[in-house]
């Protein structure tokens, strides 16, 4: 997929904080995607990817097998067929860098730095997950890894992430901060209100639009007017561009370099990543609304299939090192299952232990039987 | 009489008011092509077409704002909010603009929309996902509120709402959509603005509407069966306005209630009805008047704290009994 | 001022009801504004012109008037500056096109074909007013006229307005909805979301934003990222252009142009149009915050001078004829406001009459002093 | 003891906290160069500069949000909200966000932000500019609601907040702006969550929250100068949580009471008040519980219509005298 930027491609790093620059000349860049020769990344880091790509990929087939045994509740949201577009990113971000995403986060978690065990403990309910089990799937936040949450409601987690990069702006950090949303998402009045501030206040914010094409059963060019997203950031003076999120390496090289820019300017950006849901909208969805030539090219572009290939072809990896790779990732895919079913339930007596950090007077403990006198 | 689910009787409605009616329409997310959340508009969009069953993009406020403009215009909207939990991106096209279209022009033109959306808790959905936020629109002048809790009731109640000619919140509740019941060949369109004794008795009244309506029955059965108590049930059935004088009439024959409800205690819902009850009975209640209703916290998703969180036919069952012995009836 | 848009110009009429055509190549258009020679105009259209332009100025006087004398109550904001936007959009418009607008709307109230003592008795809190007395200042009302409401709240106007127009599009009918709102009404969600749904459904509605450079005491440099507010079209694949806002018949023939293309396409646009505010915000607002420059520039432009001294040169009305106009202007003024001095106040009694539509058992219709049982 | 209004409290308090902690800034809309709508941080962005006193684009969702995610990261946001009515557009910021975002990570993150907004009719502002919908707010575990009703009180409760590490909805009132009152040299935080009975009496609780605490005062001043009766008057201070206790003891002691508020009665303030004094006082009341609150209607700009739909020391005379009445304390 050719690669188009909206303004022209910002200089990473070295030119120092300085204002947005309102009077951007246009630009294009066009790049081929698929069979790329690597350029740049050593075999380390491309075998890293791979690992990270296949862990995120077994630990989601265990998330659905839990979810269809009951041991995960509520609603649950696998990365599958967005491996590339998650590493790519997370892997453009330091650990001390601010990551906010929607609910479809468990990848995003697992490549910012989480342990394996803790997710999946997070979506077995248990305390040893990342919120304690009182997240689940839609609600994971770390603040270690710099993870700053999953949010449940479409759109919400823009706002917060804007103010996150003012908190840095605020106190002259060098953090940025990267907001992942998907292309439904664009749509909503949150998206507007935010990006205009981020532009305007000038913040260190990166807004990825991870275009699956799908909002549940909804095609982008039925929902978005402009349904070249990235095109959107047009309204803000905002760069936007648009990257393949079935390859790795175009999507990290795009994410680095806007990373690094708000890193040394402030500017904020959109950035845009296509590829293809594999599955349902979440575990119980059978997508029967699917057209099968959609489901084919999903399954055609699979992104750790791919990168898999392309290793191996390119001398990078071997059979033996690949199926070695992933051995590992469903050991650890397994090990986070067994992790969170051995881990504690919370217990009862906690129930209210978080609607308040700082203790108040006549806060309400009231179980449901309980009198209120 | 066919037994049909809740969820049954929901679609069936929809459909055979868009049969009565050319003006009236569907429009939500994801309503069409992928037949609903929760499947209510199956079907439909293959019966109807795109201009019947329209779905929008995520934006809650843009397209019930739409759904209030075209209703201005003497269109029919019946409008799908996903859950309750979203509705509150539209907050302020409904209780700034639906409601209030009709007085503050002084009514000049009205607002013939439904919005229908479920609330609940109990399918570990988090805290964002699981609320019971029907007191912001219950607490609306402008606003009718409407809570079904049976097939038969959310059929009645839903053929009235479409025919009104003001906004009205149609609260579903994700717990209800199986749920059976009968439901008559031609069923009429409700009152809006009555509550029904849905089961007569003499010892307590239990108060209920929506999900907390049939954990009353259950709990109303289990006490006549197990203990020989007999519970009468009132199911509000409309929020707003509030049938008022059924809830003391009731309470003026047992002495004592209890209030079972999904949502917060704090404000709730219920503490309307307690304050009605205890001034329109105030010579007749022999007890202060009992809430049953969701701990007030942030719903956790873990299974054992939803559960403990969330009100249920034990919390009910406790909450009667003590009651009960609070006015000497039982022990 | 010059004029441009983003998108070729909608070819007015003819073409016949066709979808919204997402490939539209990108065009400019740049045309003198003040001095123009007229053309096209006949000079009774432009003497109208004059005549309701000085209305508004006349009246907007008068309603500044009544609320010194607390004869009005509430916020009143006027359209002093605007008159030409105001009479340059409404006479695009039939008598059977739907306006929605802020509440910033007097002038608008007129120009549509209101009796200026309702609007001015809507302002007095009368019976006889828009609104029954029931909205004031910020909210008045007309079936006949095709006044579908002033809003109060920034933005809410613009989901309403593209209801209207799906509504219209529903039944097949071949009205137009304007849609009038601020340059600071840009940066609200609900802009966001509604331009979209209207480009999306290819619903005919012209969405208007009168630029009067300022949101309360906010230019629009502080407010908007991208501040040639037109351009937010882009975002939607939607046509948008700018006017200036001072020349009426400019505004004139690009509202015209846009409303009668989405008459016979159905297609939605995005004008702007550049003015100024003479006064405050509102009547109590002294403005302290605007520099002398910006009300010495404001004051220049003033649209019904630079209007009637156009006029006068072109030769279009004398000097007699002009005071002929503004005599008449001052006594129907003088007549609004007598009218509304002398209408009745809402009785009391009236209080619940407007609760609901459809009557409804248990209303509750208590006084404050009243019990509930 | 200086006598100060309470805009100049609340803009002194603004200052005092700003000088005394770099993570405490100001965001809103119009509140630096135009000084505030009501004025409230006039002279701030002279003396703070651009980055303490950040005016924001009119997107209530957005910068209440982006306040939201600068107290996640432990700065201190005193967020101005035009008015009470336009907090709606950011309800989702605020109830499914600020609100959950302690709880629904397990306790890894705190919210301290402090929202600033008035409420109030009675200004001919009409349906949409003169709600009263504290309720919305008070409902929700998670947030803090207060409510001062005179400038010292203004000043503890707003130090308070701004201490305070959970997100607290302030509650302001267009009517008090001017209001004058003392107010001490050093004010300490007042305790968040605490009733106060700001004026002993014997015959009758009136209780009330922000104006209607003033209301109150009013009358039971004129009662006890004119007809030589005792009202105590509890004033809310803070809407959630809510002191109960401080309520039903007063209640134990004078056996009945009125409820002041500027609301709408059902489902209002009023009603969990109402439920809560049937409950804990339910021996000693002698009489049902009064509430006396607005009209349910879209408020009317017309000034007749405006003046009977809202609560007046008249309307609250009356209720106390008939509640006397009832409890054959007069006449
Ligand atoms: C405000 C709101 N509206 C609706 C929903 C229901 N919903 C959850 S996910 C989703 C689709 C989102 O699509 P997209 O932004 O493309 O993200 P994806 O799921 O594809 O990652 C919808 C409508 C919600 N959670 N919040
Ligand atoms: C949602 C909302 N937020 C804030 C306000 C307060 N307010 C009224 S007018 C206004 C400025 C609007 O500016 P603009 O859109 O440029 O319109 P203008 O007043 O210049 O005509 C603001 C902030 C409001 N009425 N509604
Ligand atoms: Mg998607
Ligand atoms: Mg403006």
């Amino acid at each position: 997929m050719a690669e188009t930027a909206t303004r022209s491609k910002p200089a990473s790093g070295g030119a120092g904080k300085t204002r947005r620059n309102g009077t951007r000349s246009s630009g294009k860049r066009v790049q081929t995607g698929a069979n790329n020769v690597f350029s740049g990344e050593s075999p380390d880091t491309l075998r890293d990817y791979f690992r990270q790509m296949t862990l995120i990929r077994r630990f989601e087939e265990r998330a659905a097998q839990g979810y269809t045994q009951a041991k995960i509740g509520g609603y649950c949201h696998l990365n599958l067929g967005e491996e590339a577009t998650v590493v790519g990113l997370m892997s453009a971000l330091r650990r001390s860098d601010y990551l906010f995403t929607n609910y479809r986060e468990h990848g995003y978690a697992l490549a910012k730095g989480i342990e394996p065990g803790r997710v999946m403990a997070e979506l077995y309910g248990r305390t040893s997950g990342t919120s304690k089990g009182w997240g689940g799937s839609m609600h994971m936040f770390d603040v270690d890894s710099g993870l700053l949450g999953g949010y449940g409601i479409v759109g919400g987690q823009i706002p917060l992430a804007t103010g996150a990069a003012l908190a840095i702006d605020y106190r002259g950090g060098d953090q940025v901060v990267m907001c992942q949303l998907g292309d439904g998402t664009t749509n909503i009045g949150a998206f507007h209100e935010s990006l205009n501030i981020a532009a305007l206040w000038n913040l260190p914010v990166i807004f990825v639009v991870v275009n699956n094409q799908l909002g549940m059963g909804t095609t982008v060019e039925k929902s978005s007017a402009e349904s070249e997203l990235y095109k959107r950031a047009v309204a803000y003076r905002m760069h936007g561009e648009r990257v393949d999120g079935n390859d790795v390496t175009a999507v990290n090289e795009a994410a680095s370099r806007l990373v690094e820019h708000a890193r040394a300017t402030g500017e904020p950006a959109l950035l845009e990543t296509v590829s293809h849901r594999l599955k349902g909208h979440s575990v119980v969805d059978p997508s029967k609304y699917r057209s099968q030539e959609s489901v084919d090219a999903a399954r055609a572009a699979d992104p750790v299939a791919t990168f898999r290939a392309r290793l191996i072809d390119s001398g990078v990896l071997d059979e033996d090192g690949a199926a070695e790779i992933e051995r590992q990732a469903q050991a650890d895919a397994d090990a986070a299952v067994a992790f969170a079913d051995d881990s504690p339930h919370p217990d009862v007596s906690t129930l209210f232990d978080y609607t308040y950090a700082t203790p108040v007077a006549n806060d309400s403990r009231r179980l449901p039987a309980d009198p209120v006198f | 009489m066919a037994v049909i689910t809740y969820r049954q009787a929901l679609h069936d409605t929809l459909r055979e008011e868009m049969l009565a009616d050319e003006d009236v329409f569907l429009i939500g997310e994801e309503i069409g092509v992928f037949e609903g959340s929760y499947k209510i508009t199956a079907g439909l969009l293959d019966e109807f077409g795109e201009k019947r069953v329209r779905d929008t993009p995520i934006a809650e406020e843009g397209f019930i704002g739409a759904a209030v403009g075209a209703a201005m215009q003497g269109l029919r909207p019946v409008a799908e909010l996903m859950t309750i939990n979203f509705s509150l991106i539209a907050l302020d096209q409904i209780v700034n603009h639906a409601a209030k279209i009709y007085g503050m022009f002084g009514g000049q033109c009205s607002v013939p929309m439904v919005m229908r959306t479920p609330g609940g808790g109990g399918q570990q959905l988090g805290a964002t996902h699981s609320q019971n936020i029907e007191l912001y629109y219950a607490f609306v002048p402008g606003l009718k509120v409407v809570a079904p809790s049976t097939p038969a009731d959310a059929k009645a109640l839903l053929r009235a709402s479409i025919a009104d000619n003001d906004p009205v919140l149609f609260l579903e509740n994700l717990a209800l959509y199986n749920t059976k019941g009968e439901v008559p060949e031609t069923v009429e369109p409700a009152e809006i603005g009555k509550a029904a004794v849905s089961r007569p008795g003499n010892d307590i009244t239990i108060i209920g509407y929506s999900r907390m309506a049939t954990v009353a029955h259950q709990v109303a059965d289990k006490l006549e069966d197990e203990e020989g108590i007999s519970a009468e049930v009132v199911d509000l059935r409309s929020l707003r306005p509030l049938d008022r004088e059924t809830l003391v009439e009731s309470v003026r024959k047992t002495n004592c209630a209890v209030i079972a409800e999904d949502d917060w205690l704090t404000y709730g819902i219920g503490a309307e009805i307690a304050a009605s009850i205890s001034d329109g009975a105030f010579d007749s209640l022999d007890a202060p008047v009992r809430r049953v209703a969701a701990a007030e916290v942030p719903l956790p998703y873990a299974k054992p704290l939803e559960r403990a969180a969330l009100p249920s036919a034990e919390s009910l069952t406790t909450a009667v009994h003590e009651t009960l012995e609070a006015v000497g009836r039982r022990r």
